[in-house]
């Protein structure tokens, strides 16, 4: 994959040094390995900096999603059962604490993951790691540099699971215990955890020994500003360098400001479920509808100041099942009006739908909201709108519910991140709450994608799959996100990938 | 309507005016000239006093006697310059030639207490409920530097309490106001009143809750002190008894006018105004 | 030790002289036994419960001051029992054990039978309004957020006396005690000491109670107000056997009012007795001292001799 | 006094109770669960119920209760499930952090409050009276959020002369002095609305006291206006301790927006994040502290009451 | 035989100079002073002194509430997001569009009848229930005092957030809901202010005298605690109205309360709070109308608490009212109540 600096191009070569201050959005995570807690951005911003698992995700791209390269492991086979995978593993790389890492550490972590038995397995870290190494029935060491890891059903996907699936180092586990871990934990990854002050900042420092290089800058540090406008201020103040996500109305006083705003599309949509297994929605038509009388571009760039991008279909732009030709739903009212009147809601309907307040990545989803709920009234679909705090809305979600009994709900999701994740969204069998879509046909291709470790196979069915969902529309698509952060001017060095998570060696901060 | 003259001679030396004021107040301790004092009220203005013209000579004394609510107790605050927020006051008050009436509160602040000593009419309205008597004495000894310190002063307080007729001055200077009986609290406003040794006491209605006994102890003293240290007495009572008691100058208020001025024994014995005979000769069943 | 008469049935032609019996001699200084037993005395028996009685009640307050000390009382309906003494001596304490303000620390208190100072309830309220307070404070007495019409008008409405007749009843009420009825729409701070201490009168006639605790009630007033109240008061008491027990300094005003009379020191009855007798031969020295004082006639004994 | 202060702890022990059974009583109705907030809506099934079973809370909720309490007795606040910390881990510094704003808060509350409300209380219609009547109003009223923007915006950013937020600078911070710089903004921004209500409370009250008997009568011996000053307020310190009190308490329990705003980790944050997520242990421990901080305080305020009027002591 | 009668208030005497004052002018210079002519006909416009002026304001307020629908330019609702953030005095839209395009006139009168819904509610019930409470507990028995008092400690104790998600799934999310929410919220505290000035008179003699004539405890806490502790309670609990706006756009975050698009001061406040610093123009206008209308309804706590306290203290133990007529002697405290100089110079 090729790289290419984003940003005001400071590709340039020489410089290092400095201390990165990233306000982030959420709260801090644990940096205990796979237990995180803050999401996808604690894991971008804490444990995929200190950690890494077997594989990871080439970052170092801006054109393209990014595809899954070595870490730990150099390179890995898979059997024809597409369920055996043997790992050969990268030598010479240690850990921060200077032990050395090797397949002993490999199965130690694997141990203390799965083995409910084991001295250093909790139940969180067992809960937590569910997600990615659930599916995991087997594993041991074959040799000093090979691991050999088994899988209940076949999975193609495989390698991507395990970039998730961190590695710490046996030694420091062992010194502190699982419980007292989260804090002095020790990974191979490019920043080596120094301190935590609770709730303020964690801090990290460069790994001078990382088997990539060491990375440019000489201090990172991640501080918590859940307030947009706190972000800002802290930006503007100098008080940080680079903040996650600034206010989109605030992005034009920022640039005027000489900060520079980084965005790339990434694997993120933002949509409505629509509860398809009753009135109004079970009609396909009126679905449809309903997607066509959303002006999304200006949404997307009035609204949110270009900070995203209009979704016309399922597959979000930046991953690999994206089709530019799937693009369906135009902004096209007449058209809504005619599919309405064809299903017979010539006179519209009224309707509801349950927002969050917040939540992570769902951008200003009550604004968003209010502005679809203005171009569907257009139409004649009149919306409630009922918000709700986050964890309520999941957690219905959970139960198969949506919070507060409306007819959809309003959120956003990542496909593709992560694929082992894409069955929980729009698969018949989705334990999640889905709009009670299902497709057999889309079914059938997930799930023949899944198994496929051929990268190819896989993306021609996903195309498939999601184009008969975009048709389907059992969701109302919105925007895609591009991820925006504002950077202090100092800030260079910066790629940002088609990705929810980042690479920051390349970084640096000039004096 | 004639204002009061001082018509005894003062027992005592008087001391001298304040330096610097007119000659012409030489004479008197106290001279109030033309006052009124108003109130609003729902039902109009009230006229508690209307154009009083007084005067109390260094050791003499001035007995107000009146009706209940004819507007002694205004004369008495209008003095001290406290006659209430809402009060409306014209005419002129002077104290040893001073013009109190001109006097920014600062001033007046350094009159009170220190010149004139007030003892009101509610006795138990006037002590600080959240503190000991002994403090509160203490306060106003070491404000006015009649005791050189804080351990000088305590036992100068407790002089005082006895002095003012007080049995137990140390319990009373222990107790807070709730704890003490209604003449207990009286003579503890006395006592405080008499602690910046002021040339002038105004004192309404000081013997109220006080049995008879106590009664002529309290009166002994204000006489001895008239006699001793030229303290001039403005005092206000409807005590007949203690008016006489007194002695010094009668004033008759009515309806917030003076109706009768004269020496006690010849207003008490021969009142000259129909109203001031009403009055001495009012009692129990009388009417009936 | 009792000043007990014929039971206090309002009707009963309770009037002049109805308490006036008393048990024992002129004089006698009833507190010289303490430990006597007060039942003991064959009066009782003749006329049943007295409208009030004080039994022995002592009281010693938290700081440790007893201000009373075995005080024994009795007066009948339509009764009128002076108390002097001493100030300090515990005369308004003996005023708040009757109105059960304070619970005594020993020996009890009785009116109608019920003990004031645990009514509870409805039937307090029905007790309460037959008996009443004119305290020796009066402006603190007066909630100063009422205009002094509303004081009196809530205990009319306590006693039952309609909306509609109260405004009638307060005029007339303020004209009995000598106000002009326009004081009525005044708040305590614009009202002079003697007008504050008539609104109070005022206010504990209103319930038509069967006796009138009077703390003080005339310290403020001039003659001409003292003798119109005293007036009231004996009117009153004619009419319709309203009892008092009158606490005062000024002994002109007791020996006017009432019957029998109470002396107390330190506590102590020092002397009680029928308000002629004692007047015309008071048998303690401290009697004797305040009596002296009082008329101006030469002390037989100082004061601070008395025993204590 | 001591009976007094020790009749008073006991009866706390009541109210803590109380609150923490009822809180937990309420989360766990609530809709929402700390599993999802966790382990992200992705989470298989089955670790869901692992967990759900592992940390008991499929049991009743009033063993789970007694679970709690018998742990919190012994100095155990148990782990927080989103964090998975110890909550102590997380409960102490966040106190910490709240103590020192509420004290930097509450000591311009008093100050001000009293400064502002003596100012008015003498002369309610002079100038005096009328600027502390129009600030003190004007505090109450302003909407806080706006008013600790605006000063972030203009001493912060514009002219740099404060931190924006945190507690102290990332690039080399620490030290005392760099703490205090930072608490200035989050201090002025949480005082403001108790300022105005201290304010407004206490000039009424002293107001009352100075236009009383009791007032004529300090003047009437010629005290100094200080003193006379000094005593009213002794006399209107009963209302001054309640609100003062309350404001103490508000501020104790963590003023969320302005440690949002200003990224200070206080309590407030904490447990609003904790609730957002459902993360009973954590909201548990951090109710029981601000509890405890708030019956102290009311334990405080009583004696303080009962020092400065020993009559309200005496029985009924 | 009693004191004098009022009389109708009388030119000064001749030889006196004082000059003729408005009636309210005491012995004060400085009031005298600045009594200029004309004011006193605004005086009498408004009541004297202006006190009317804030129970004049609250009832405009109330007014706009009620006729918003008339006088609203265009629909709350509508906008278009190419309008988005006009400034004020744009085209058609005198007060600038909002995030969504939405005329700012328009949602300002709107939003007032559900804001003062949010504001005034809660802030009655509370004052209502938390005076109930507080004297209740002042007057009680020791048991009532210390059950009742626990209890509020427990309520108080008890995170508000919490609280509202509570509620929030008890009930639907609508107005009511904010006001039940917030009523909760601020009771207790109202209750500790109550229950503090009850406790401070309970034992004052006027309360033994009035329970002495017989009142039972409703009419000693109606009549007699309720007029002493009111002044207080309405100073602080006028004070909450502000904040229960900006309490109730929290609780709409928690999805209590308006829902959107309606238009609701704190929500607007809380909605453009992000564009304070790019918009201030814009963002500032919700704002400033919290404040404006808390500050009204502030001094008409002030203005009430004058009114029921009467013109002057309420004993020496604090928390009386300054009355109206305090104006005319303002400067008495330091100033001196003596004979104005004028009027005898
Ligand atoms: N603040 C006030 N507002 C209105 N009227 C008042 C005020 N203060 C006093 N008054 C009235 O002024 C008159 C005189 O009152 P003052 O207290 O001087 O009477 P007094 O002669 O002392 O009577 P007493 O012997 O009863 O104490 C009374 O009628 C009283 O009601
Ligand atoms: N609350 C209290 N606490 C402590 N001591 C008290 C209390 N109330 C009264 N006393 C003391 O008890 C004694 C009797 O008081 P009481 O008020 O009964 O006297 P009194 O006879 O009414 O006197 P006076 O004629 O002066 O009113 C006094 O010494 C008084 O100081
Ligand atoms: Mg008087
Ligand atoms: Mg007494």
């Amino acid at each position: 994959a090729t790289g290419s600096a984003a940003g005001a191009g400071d590709a340039a070569s020489g410089g290092r040094g400095g201390t990165l201050v990233i306000g982030a959005t959420g709260k801090l995570p644990n940096p205990d390995t796979v237990i995180g807690g803050a999401g996808f951005e604690g894991k971008r911003l804490v444990s995929f900096q200190i950690y890494e698992g077997l594989t990871r995700y080439d970052l170092s791209g801006t054109d393209a999603p990014p595809e899954i390269t070595g870490a730990l492991a150099e390179s890995w086979t898979v059997a024809a059962d597409a369920r055996t995978w043997t790992f050969a593993l990268r030598k010479g790389v240690k850990f921060q604490d200077g032990t050395p890492f090797d397949a002993d550490a490999v199965v130690f972590n694997l141990d203390r993951y799965l083995a409910k038995g084991s001295e250093f397995y909790t139940d969180a870290l067992g809960a937590a790691a569910k997600e990615y190494a659930g599916g995991i029935v087997q594993y041991r060491k074959t040799d000093a540099d090979h691991v050999e890891l088994v899988t209940k059903d076949p999975n193609g996907h495989f390698p991507e699971d395990l970039a998730h699936v961190l590695i710490a180092s046996p030694a420091a586990v062992r010194a502190t215990g699982s419980a007292g871990f989260a804090r002095h934990p020790v990974g191979t990854g490019p920043f080596a955890f120094a301190s935590q002050t609770e709730g303020q900042q964690i801090e990290l420092v460069a790994n001078k020994d990382y088997w990539r290089g060491a990375p440019r800058l000489d201090k990172l540090v991640i501080k918590p500003l859940p307030d947009v406008a706190a972000r800002t201020a802290a930006l503007r103040s100098g008080g940080v360098n680079w903040i996650e996500y600034p206010n989109p109305d605030d992005i034009d006083s920022l640039k005027a400001e000489g900060a520079r705003i980084a965005t790339n599309s990434y694997d993120h949509l933002w949509y409505w479920i629509l509860d398809g297994s009753k009135a109004p929605w079970n009609d396909p038509r009126v679905r449809q509808a309903a997607n066509y009388a959303v002006d999304r571009k200006a949404i997307a760039e009035k609204l949110l100041h270009g900070t995203a991008d209009p979704a016309y279909q399922a597959a979000p732009r930046a991953t690999f099942a994206y089709d530019p030709a799937g693009d369906l739903y135009s902004y096209d009212p007449a058209k809504a009006k005619q599919l309405l009147a064809e299903a017979g809601r010539a006179d519209g309907f009224t309707t509801s739908v349950t927002v969050p307040t917040a939540g992570s990545g769902n951008l200003l989803p009550v604004p968003i909201t209010e502005a679809i709920q203005r171009d569907l009234a257009a139409v004649g679909i009149k919306v409630e709108i009922r918000t709700t705090d986050w964890s309520t809305l999941i957690g219905a979600e959970a139960k198969g519910e949506v919070a507060l009994g409306s007819d959809a709900v309003a959120q956003s999701t990542t496909l593709f991140q992560s694929e082992a994740l894409l069955p929980l969204f729009i698969g018949s069998k989705s334990p999640f709450w889905t709009g009670h879509y299902s497709n057999p046909k889309v079914d059938q291709l997930l799930g023949s994608a899944a198994a496929s470790p051929d990268r190819t196979a896989r993306r021609t069915d996903y195309r498939s799959a999601l184009s008969q969902v975009t048709q389907d529309a059992p969701w109302l698509f919105v925007v895609n996100d591009r991820n925006p952060r504002a950077l202090s001017p100092k800030v260079q060095g910066l790629v940002q990938p088609q990705s929810w998570f980042l690479d920051l060696t390349t970084v640096w901060v000039s004096t | 309507m004639t204002p009061a003259l001082g018509s005894a001679p003062a027992p005592g030396p008087a001391p001298g005016p304040a330096p610097g004021s007119a000659p012409a107040f030489a004479a008197a301790r106290l001279r109030v000239d033309d006052l009124t004092v108003g109130y609003p009220t729902p039902g109009g203005l009230v006229r508690a006093v209307d154009g009083v013209s007084l005067t109390v000579a260094p050791g003499d004394a001035l007995v107000l006697l009146g009706e209940s609510g004819s507007g002694k107790s205004t004369v008495a605050r209008s003095v001290l310059g406290l006659p209430g927020r809402t009060a409306r006051v014209t005419g002129r008050i002077h104290l040893d030639g001073t013009d109190l009436t001109a006097l920014d509160e600062r001033a007046l602040g350094r009159v009170r207490g220190r010149r004139i000593g007030y003892l009101p009419q509610d006795p138990a309205g006037a002590l600080d409920p959240l503190r000991r008597i002994g403090p509160q004495l203490v306060e106003v000894l070491l404000r006015h530097r009649r005791a050189a310190n804080r351990r000088a002063a305590g036992p100068a307080a407790a002089a005082l309490l006895a002095r003012a007729g007080l049995p137990d001055p140390g319990r009373i200077a222990r107790s807070r106001p709730h704890e003490l009986s209604g003449g207990l609290r009286q003579r503890a406003a006395l006592a405080l009143a008499l602690c910046g040794d002021p040339g002038l006491l105004v004192a309404d209605e000081p013997t109220t809750a006080l049995d008879a006994l106590v009664q002529a102890e309290v009166l002994d003293l204000l006489a001895a002190l008239r006699a001793e240290q030229g303290l001039a007495l403005l005092l206000v009572t409807h005590d007949l008894a203690v008016a006489r008691r007194v002695g010094g100058t009668v004033a008759v208020m009515r309806a917030g006018r003076i109706v009768e001025t004269g020496p006690a024994g010849q207003v008490l014995a021969r009142p000259a105004h129909p109203f001031t005979a009403a009055l001495v000769a009012a009692r129990p069943g009388a009417g009936r | 030790m009792s000043a007990e008469g014929p039971v206090g049935a309002r009707a009963a032609g309770a009037g002049v002289g109805t308490g006036r019996e008393s048990g024992r001699d002129p004089g006698r200084k009833p507190d010289s036994d303490p430990g006597r037993e007060p039942d003991s005395d064959p009066g009782t028996t003749t006329g049943g419960a007295p409208l009030l009685a004080v039994e022995r009640a002592v009281k010693r307050y938290p700081g440790g001051q007893l201000a009373l000390d075995g005080v024994s009382l009795r007066i009948a309906a339509g009764g009128a029992t002076g108390l002097v003494g001493e100030s300090g001596s515990g005369k308004s304490t003996l005023a708040r054990l009757v109105l059960g303000l304070l619970a005594p620390d020993a020996g009890t208190v009785r009116f109608a039978g019920h003990d004031p100072y645990r009514l509870r309830g409805r039937a307090a309220r029905a007790v309460r309004a037959r008996l009443q307070f004119v305290p020796q404070n009066p402006r603190g007495s007066l909630n100063p957020a009422l205009r002094a019409g509303e004081a009196v008008a809530l205990a009319l409405r306590v006693h039952g006396t309609p909306r509609p007749e109260r405004a009638e009843r307060v005029a007339a009420l303020f004209r009995q005690v000598g106000l002009e009825p326009e004081l009525a729409r005044r708040r305590p701070r614009e009202l002079s000491g003697g007008q504050l201490q008539r609104v109070a009168i005022a206010r504990a006639l209103a319930t038509g109670p069967d006796l009138v605790v009077c703390d003080e009630p005339t310290s403020a007033l001039d003659r001409g107000a003292q003798a119109r109240v005293v007036d009231l008061l004996t009117e009153l008491r004619e009419r319709t056997g309203l009892a008092y027990l009158f606490i005062s300094h000024d002994l002109a005003v007791v020996r006017h009012l009432a019957e029998h009379v109470l002396v107390l020191r330190n506590g102590r009855v020092v002397e009680e007795g029928p308000a002629a007798a004692l007047w015309d031969a008071p048998a303690d020295p401290y009697t004797r001292a305040l009596l002296a004082a009082a008329t101006g006639r030469t002390a037989p004994a100082a004061p601070t001799a008395a025993p204590p | 006094m001591r009976r007094f202060l020790l009749r008073r702890v006991l009866l706390a022990l009541p109210t803590l109770l109380g609150v923490t059974a009822l809180v937990f009583a309420t989360v766990a109705l609530v809709p929402g669960d700390p599993l999802t907030a966790f382990l992200g809506p992705g989470a298989p099934p089955e670790a869901r119920r692992e967990l759900t079973e592992r940390l008991g809370l499929d049991q009743p909720l009033p063993l789970r209760y007694a679970n709690w309490l018998g742990h919190a007795l012994r100095g155990d606040l148990g782990v927080s499930i989103a964090g998975q910390r110890p909550v102590r881990q997380l409960l102490l510094p966040a106190l910490g952090q709240t103590l020192l704003l509420t004290a930097a808060a509450f000591l311009l509350v008093l100050v001000g409050g009293v400064l502002l409300g003596a100012l008015g209380a003498g002369r309610p219609r002079g100038a005096a009276g009328r600027l502390s009547g129009a600030l003190g109003t004007l505090a109450v009223s302003a909407p806080q959020y706006s008013v600790a923007l605006l000063l972030v915006a203009l001493l912060a950013v514009r002219w740099r002369l404060l931190p924006a937020g945190g507690t102290h600078d990332a690039f080399g911070g620490g030290g005392t002095a760099d703490l205090l710089r930072h608490l200035v903004l989050p201090a002025v921004a949480a005082a403001v609305v108790p300022l105005g209500l201290t304010a407004r409370v206490f000039r009424a009250a002293l107001g009352g006291v100075l236009a009383g008997d009791l007032a004529d009568a300090l003047r009437s011996r010629g005290l100094s206006r200080a003193a006379v000053l000094r005593h009213c307020v002794h006399n209107a310190a009963p209302a001054l301790l309640t609100i003062g009190g309350l404001q103490l308490a508000y501020l104790l329990e963590g003023v969320v927006f302005v440690e949002t705003l200003f990224a200070w980790p206080g309590l407030g944050g904490l447990l609003y994040d904790a609730l957002s997520a459902r993360d009973l242990p954590v909201v548990q421990g951090g109710v029981l502290v601000v509890a405890v901080a708030f019956v102290g305080v009311n334990i405080l305020v009583d004696a303080a009451h009962a020092l400065i009027d020993p009559r309200i002591r005496s029985p009924r | 035989m009693t004191g004098p009668r009022p009389v109708p208030a009388r030119a000064p005497r001749p030889a006196r100079s004082s000059r003729p004052r408005p009636s309210r002018s005491g012995p004060s210079r400085s009031r005298s002073a600045r009594s200029r002519p004309g004011r006193p006909r605004w005086r009498a416009v408004l009541g004297a002194g202006g006190r009317a002026l804030p129970a004049v304001l609250a009832v405009l307020l109330v007014l706009v509430a009620a006729a918003a629908p008339l006088l609203a330019p265009y629909d709350p609702a509508a906008g278009s997001l190419h309008e988005r953030l006009l400034d004020p005095g744009a085209p058609g839209h005198p007060l600038g569009t909002d995030g969504q395009g939405r005329d700012m006139l328009s949602r300002l009168l709107l939003g007032a009848r559900p804001s003062l819904a949010c504001g005034i509610a809660p802030v009655a019930v509370a004052t209502l229930a938390g005076t109930a409470l507080g004297v209740t507990a002042g007057l009680g028995g020791r048991v009532t005092e210390q059950v009742l008092l626990r209890a509020l400690d427990v309520l108080y104790a008890f995170p508000g957030i919490l609280l509202a998600i509570a509620v929030a799934t008890l009930l639907e999310a609508g107005a009511g809901t904010t006001v039940v929410a917030l009523s909760v919220v601020l009771t207790p505290a109202v209750a500790r202010v109550a229950f503090t000035e009850a406790r401070r008179i309970r034992s004052a003699e006027y309360l033994e005298a009035a329970r002495v004539s017989g009142a039972g405890p409703l009419v000693l806490a109606l009549r007699q605690v309720l007029p002493v502790v009111a002044p207080v309670v309405l100073v602080y609990s006028s004070s909450l109205v502000g904040l229960a706006v900006v309490y109730a756009a929290g609780l709409s975050l928690l999805g209590i309360g308006v829902a959107p698009p309606a238009a609701e001061w704190g929500a607007m406040l809380d909605e453009l709070r992000p564009s304070l610093l790019t918009h201030p123009w814009i963002a500032i206008q919700p704002a400033l109308t919290v404040l404006a209308a808390s500050v009204v309804f502030n001094t008409l706590g002030e203005a009430l608490r004058q009114r029921i306290g009467g013109d002057e203290s309420h004993s020496a133990g604090a928390t009386g009212a300054i009355g109206e007529s305090h104006d005319s002697g303002a400067g008495s405290s330091d100033r001196g109540r003596h004979p104005a100089p004028e009027a005898t110079r």
